[in-house]
């Protein structure tokens, strides 16, 4: 966890763009960061600041209108982007793997949920049928599902939804990974239920050593399971920082802002510290360096210069800002 | 197992439905049967009476229908007043004709439409893609008889390679002896492969204008439901999970992306079975829709019931497979 | 609390008929049980928080409170007047349609995309109210909007045009202009951002402080709950299973269902962090509940044979709180959760 | 972001999407010729489209008869221009009339399900049991061959397609946010129908109706050229198309291929319009 060791994953400079009918939208915007090998890590940010976005270019899975304009996505210092379509398929779900949001859309509705994962088995390591269906059954143990050979012949809408996440989890860990993505993989769960998952996705993560990214818009979910946290604003990083840091001394006016609007974290409505104004408008073709100035409470003329980057401001923290707090 | 069962009793209700529209349908029809049978004017008013209670039409609605149903028990459609003939006997040799068409073009037509769709939504933008949608757009854009005119006037009269559209067979030739009332398999089945070359040559160019027909919706459904399918979360997920192209298009995609279809090929049979009536007609086709036709024209009701019937209990069928086999597809019914 | 309440229900029941009994098989009516037995009252000025997870009949219960939907059966009293005899229907017309309005938990849904947001806040006024003029209703409209700090040039945009905070508020000015005297909000901040919903929050308190209006908050989320609410109703399948004042219920939950959902939710605070207590197993079905066991039952790491066997009451604990446990008031349960009896199936998997 | 639209966001993307894309400028190009056509034939036929002239019977097309002329030497150009507006009469008066009946007993049932709407829709379920075509030449053949009649005909069998999109799209909405609000706001039935729930389907109701007046002039045509419906001599597409298919075996291929054409290019033009309208109205369908 320290930046001796190699990382897992490292993104350097990510540039995305969409392309819609409504103009160019610029998603993301020289988006960067490392993964250690069994660290956890936390994106979070509200709707529109690009953090799905970024899981799905990782992982090579972004929609036609996405264009990468540039940026550099390393996996055990492979670079990603320059695999082969086939390589990268093989790739992924075997060393890189992704679960998403609703769980039971994310399933395929009219497939048992098994032979789901038995299809991920048969493609990365194929064996006999019956070793198939052992690991299966295995995999569907691993993530606590009760009764697994009964629930392997089960359709998604027959399970409830923590059971769908669980039957999504354990076709992404089948074939030991070393990278999990969990994009806000508790959206739409209930709080006990979300509680029960980000402890099972912890512990395997622990387990197998996974390197973890955790998706999310939830601060405190991520502060309670993540080593370090990357903020995002708008499509660019503005703070990275180990979890202690970053709630101890947070850099970044948006980071601090908001700290200010999480209700588990203060006393009384009257604590509560609202961000002012919303999210640019991402389809302006002159997006100011910093994309948090028009909100900003402590914005300063400084903050219009080009050439805006993530700078130290501490042991294993960076911060994106001009005149950090 | 019980819903099969059920939802073969919840057509029975429809079926009832429909029995009461063809009965009425002909009893509100114009021109009194017994006046028309009647009309030679030597007849006096007491003798159109006798026929009139001949034909069961002086007693009460209720009754008439009755006796209706009593009949249909009995695979009685009436009597055609123009031929004097059973109706039951004239449709039974001309449905196989109108089958033999319909499912010919049918058939023709889902091999053509669902790789299409398939294709082109594989490719969005693609020359397929764009093949698909001219022939989705120009397939419901043309009328059955002009398609058909245009294909005769082509392929017979300019080319020269279609023969002359009469029927379902040359004329000098002998028909096979009726197994299955399908020209193409008697033929075979007789081991006369000569005489089911030339029902194909026959049924080539009316066959093509009923898929062509039939096509378009297909193409646009299939496509526009694959494409839905394949941006599609699960779809996404299988991406993520590094399965083959080949497997996510032919187990994932292609799978869900029929079941909207299949249902559909029940609503596609019935247009078919509409458009039926005016391909029989420029084919000269011997039909129950060009039967239907002539008995309409000639204001003799019973054989036009009898069509409506078989056409609403054709299409009551194909709904029910199609429904059923879309069950099979899918476990949210819960039929398996 | 010496006023009457505002609004006073009494053993209120919601049962959704799915199957109707059948004579001939003799099967008894399947029904699903969404609001079961409910009593509760909300006083002038106070803010009473709704809690429980999804299917727990807390959206269910607030329609019955707005008189959106009528209830199977109970009695619901509006200024100690009975009205449980008067139809949803009926309720819309009457004059006490304006005391009690509803903030509709989707921001976007909620607004009629062909309603100018002007026309979206005076359609309920001009309905309810009768204005006797133009200008009243433009005087009307524009200081609602005023006070949830919506801009005045708002007024004349469409709700596509609004961003995600400003509907919100438009559905808050909306109930707000026929001056209701309580306002059911049914998770009025659930789709918004974090930053957003602070200012929802903070503005909803200061309409209640300001124009004394009484909030029924109804929320997954205890912790925005706890913020806004002075006393809290938890939920379980269709029953309230604890209710009492915030800071008691928040520090000291006397039901483990409610220990439960304050330990899932995750904290930034150390000092708040509580030791997890999971909830394994399916829940029950919600569709003819069993009258003789505890609906947590399977699920609870508290549960004793009893649970099994007699359903628990609403009880009252010396501190004024109401808990339907057998065994609330014991001490902390044990570590290690009994093993579940395996006489019980546990809900269906389907 | 969406707080930057302006007002006139909508033209906007009308605009937009106009410009990007060709085959929705071709489609409103070809609706307005048809409009016009319709209007505006009668004036613009070089020929009088009933005058027989036996001297220039079955001419191939040439500079005066441009279209060439049918067997009592009438122009066929004449002819095929001025039957648009009776074809187009047919369209939108059957279109129109099962388009507002439809919705409307589609959004009643929609609203209010119960008994009322179990009942009608098993009475839909059968009158699309049978063949639609075959129904509506049924109902002509019923009511008598006058225009009137292929109107109500073409309307009744297009009826069912309204009532269910209307009763779907309807029950989708019927418990949305906005109808709940518009109750809390002390509306009562009619008025959430009338104001609140119509006008947000009209989207998917134009679309529909727009395919169906395809669909409408292809039924009016094929009635009148298996000799039901519009009688001759009134010039009309499917009438002369049928008086056209009798000279194919003798190789005047002019007089069935122009209507036939014209026929097709109405349709073509109302699926087009369809597809476009479809773009522009249901941002669902928008990649």
């Amino acid at each position: 966890m320290t930046s001796t060791t190699p990382p897992l994953l490292s993104v350097r400079d990510l540039t995305v763009d969409f392309r819609t009918r409504h103009g160019t939208v610029h998603v993301l915007e020289n988006v960067s960061f490392d993964l250690a090998p069994g660290e956890i890590i936390g994106i979070v940010g509200e709707s529109g600041s690009g953090k799905s976005v970024t899981a799905f270019a990782i992982m090579g899975i972004l929609d036609k209108a996405a264009r990468i304009l540039s940026g550099d996505i390393r996996f055990e210092n492979r670079d990603v982007m320059a695999m082969s379509p086939r390589a990268r398929d093989l790739w992924r779900g075997k060393e890189a793997s992704i679960i998403f949001q609703n769980p039971r859309t994310a399933l395929n509705p009219i497939r048992p949920v098994g032979d789901q994962i038995a299809d991920v088995i048969a493609r990365h390591t194929p064996a006999a049928p019956a070793e198939v269906k052992a690991r299966v059954l295995q995999a569907m143990r691993q993530v606590r599902i009760p009764d697994p050979e009964k629930r392997m012949s089960a359709y998604p809408f027959e399970l409830s939804g923590g059971l769908c996440q669980r039957i999504g989890i354990a076709a992404a860990l089948a074939c030991e990974p070393r990278l999990l993505i969990a994009d806000e993989p508790t959206t739409g769960l209930d709080v006990t239920t979300q509680a029960v998952i980000m402890d099972l996705i912890r512990d395997v993560a622990r387990a197998g050593n996974l390197g973890t990214v955790l998706i999310t818009h939830d601060l405190a979910l991520a502060s309670e399971y993540c080593d370090r946290i990357v903020v995002m604003h708008a499509g660019h990083v503005v703070e990275t920082a180990p979890v202690a840091e970053l709630f101890a001394r947070p850099r970044h006016p948006y980071t601090t802002g908001l700290l200010g609007s999480v209700p588990s974290l203060v006393e009384s409505v009257h604590d509560l510290r609202a961000i002012p104004g919303s999210l640019p408008d991402l389809r302006r073709s002159d997006l100011p360096p910093c994309r948090f100035a028009d909100r900003c409470p402590r914005h300063q003329p400084g903050c219009e210069a080009p050439g805006l980057r993530p700078e130290p401001a501490g042991p294993n923290h960076l911060v994106a800002c001009r005149y950090p707090l | 197992m019980s819903k099969i069962v059920w939802r073969i009793l919840s057509s029975i209700p429809t079926l009832f439905g429909v029995l009461i529209a063809t009965f009425l349908i002909t009893r509100v029809l114009p021109g009194d049967p017994a006046v028309f049978f009647a009309s030679n004017p030597a007849m006096s008013n007491e003798d159109v009476e006798k026929i009139r209670v001949a034909l069961g039409l002086d007693k009460s609605l209720i009754e008439q229908f009755w006796i209706y149903l009593g009949a249909l028990w009995q695979g009685d459609l009436g009597t055609s007043i123009s031929t004097g003939q059973p109706v039951a006997t004239e449709m039974l040799t001309r449905l196989p004709a109108s089958a033999e068409l319909t499912i010919f073009a049918f058939l023709l037509a889902i091999a053509v439409s669902i790789p299409l769709g398939v294709v082109a939504a594989l490719k969005p933008g693609s020359w397929v893609d764009q093949l698909c949608r001219i022939i989705a757009t120009l397939g419901v854009s043309m009328p059955t008889f002009v398609t058909g005119l245009l294909l005769i006037y082509l392929f017979y009269y300019i080319l020269g390679v279609a023969p002359e559209p009469t029927g379902r067979l040359d004329p000098f030739m002998f028909k096979p002896p009726t197994v299955t009332g399908f020209i193409l398999i008697d033929g075979l089945i007789d081991g006369d492969p000569e005489t089911t070359w030339a029902a194909f040559k026959q049924i080539l160019l009316p066959g093509i204008t009923m898929a062509i027909f039939a096509l378009a919706p297909l193409a646009r459904m299939t496509r526009a439901s694959m494409l839905n399918v394949l941006s599609s979360e699960f779809i996404r997920t299988a991406r993520a999970n590094g399965l083959t192209r080949r497997k996510i298009v032919m187990t994932y995609a292609f799978r869900n992306a029929m079941l909207p279809v299949v249902t559909s090929l029940g609503m596609t049979f019935s247009y078919m079975l509409g458009a039926n009536v005016l391909v029989e007609k420029v084919f000269a086709w011997p039909g129950i829709g060009a039967y239907a036709m002539d008995s309409l024209i000639s204001l003799d009701y019973a054989p036009l019931q009898a069509f409506m019937l078989i056409m609403a209990g054709i299409f009551l069928l194909v709904n029910l497979v199609t429904d059923l086999l879309a069950g099979l597809v899918d476990p949210r019914a819960g039929l398996s | 609390m010496s006023q009457s309440p505002i609004l006073c229900v009494e053993n209120l029941k919601k049962h959704f008929v799915l199957k109707h009994s059948n004579a001939l098989t003799g099967r008894e009516p399947v029904k699903l049980h969404a609001v079961d037995d409910v009593s509760l009252s909300i006083h002038p000025g106070e803010a009473l928080g709704l809690v429980g997870e999804s299917g727990c009949g807390k959206s269910t219960l607030s329609r019955l409170l707005c008189r959106l939907v009528d209830a199977t059966s109970g009695k619901l009293f509006v200024d100690g007047r009975d009205i449980s005899a008067m139809s949803a229907a009926a309720f819309s017309k009457s004059p006490l349609r304006s005391d009690i309005q509803m903030v509709f938990q989707d921001p976007t849904e909620s607004l009629n995309p062909r309603f100018s947001i002007f026309d979206l806040i005076a359609d309920p006024l001009r309905q309810l109210k009768r204005p006797k003029n133009r200008a009243e209703v433009q005087a009307r409209v524009e200081a609602a909007a005023r006070s949830v700090n919506l801009p005045l040039e708002l007024l004349s945009r469409f709700p596509h045009q609004l961003s995600g905070g400003q509907k919100a508020r438009v559905g808050i000015a909306r109930a707000m202009v026929v001056e209701p005297r309580l306002l059911v909000l049914d998770e009025p901040t659930s789709a918004l951002d974090v930053s957003v919903q602070a200012t929802v929050l903070q503005l909803l308190d200061k309409i209640r402080h300001e124009q004394g209006v009484a909030l029924l908050f109804v929320s997954h989320d205890l912790n925005v709950v706890r913020l806004l609410c002075s006393r809290i109703v938890v939920m379980y399948l269709g029953q309230v299973v604890e209710s009492g004042a915030t800071d008691p219920l928040f520090h000291h939950p006397a039901h483990p269902y409610t220990r439960a959902l304050l330990s899932a939710i995750p904290t930034l605070r150390e000092g708040a962090r509580r030791e997890r207590i999971k909830l394994d197993g399916d829940p029950q079905s919600p569709i003819n509940p069993s009258g003789t066991r505890c609906r947590l039952y399977g699920r609870c790491p508290a549960q004793q044979a009893l649970c099994n066997r007699v359903e628990p009451e609403l009880r009252t604990l010396p501190d004024g709180r109401q808990v339907r446990c057998h065994f609330a008031d014991a001490p902390a349960p044990p570590e290690t959760a009994p093993a579940i009896d395996p006489e019980i199936t546990p809900a269906p998997l389907l | 972001m969406a707080a930057t639209h302006s007002s006139t966001g909508r033209l906007a993307t009308l605009r937009y999407i106009l410009s990007e894309n060709r085959l929705h400028q071709v489609a409103f190009l070809l609706f307005a010729l048809l409009i016009l056509a319709a209007i505006l034939g009668p004036l613009l036929a070089p020929h009088d489209p009933l005058a027989t002239n036996p001297d220039d019977a079955l001419m191939p097309p040439s500079a005066t008869y441009w279209f060439g002329t049918d067997q009592l030497g009438r122009d066929v150009f004449s002819r095929v221009l001025v039957a648009t507006r009776l074809d187009m009469l047919i369209a939108f008066g059957a279109v129109g009339l099962s388009c507002v009946a439809g919705s409307l007993i589609g959004a009643v049932l929609g609203y209010f399900g119960g008994v009322l709407d179990t009942v009608s829709s098993r009475f839909v379920d059968v009158l699309m049991a049978f063949p639609l075509f075959v129904l509506a030449m049924a109902m002509v053949a019923a009511l008598g061959n006058t225009v009137m009649n292929v109107i109500y005909a073409t309307a009744i069998i297009n009826l069912p397609f309204y009532v269910r999109l209307a009763r779907a799209e309807v029950n989708v909405r019927r418990h949305m946010g906005y109808v709940e609000a518009a109750r809390v706001g002390g509306s009562g039935h009619g008025r959430i129908l009338l104001v609140f729930l119509l006008p947000n389907i009209l989207s998917p109701l134009v679309i529909q109706a727009s395919v169906n007046l395809g669909w409408a002039v292809l039924n009016a045509a094929g009635l009148s050229f298996l000799g039901m419906g519009v009688r001759p001599p009134t010039p009309e597409w499917g009438i002369l198309v049928a008086e056209g298919a009798r000279f194919i075996a003798s190789g005047q291929w002019w007089i069935f291929l122009f209507p036939g054409l014209a026929l097709m290019l109405a349709v073509f033009t109302f699926n087009l319009l369809g597809d476009a309208l479809r773009d522009i109205l249901d941002p669902r369908a928008r990649t």
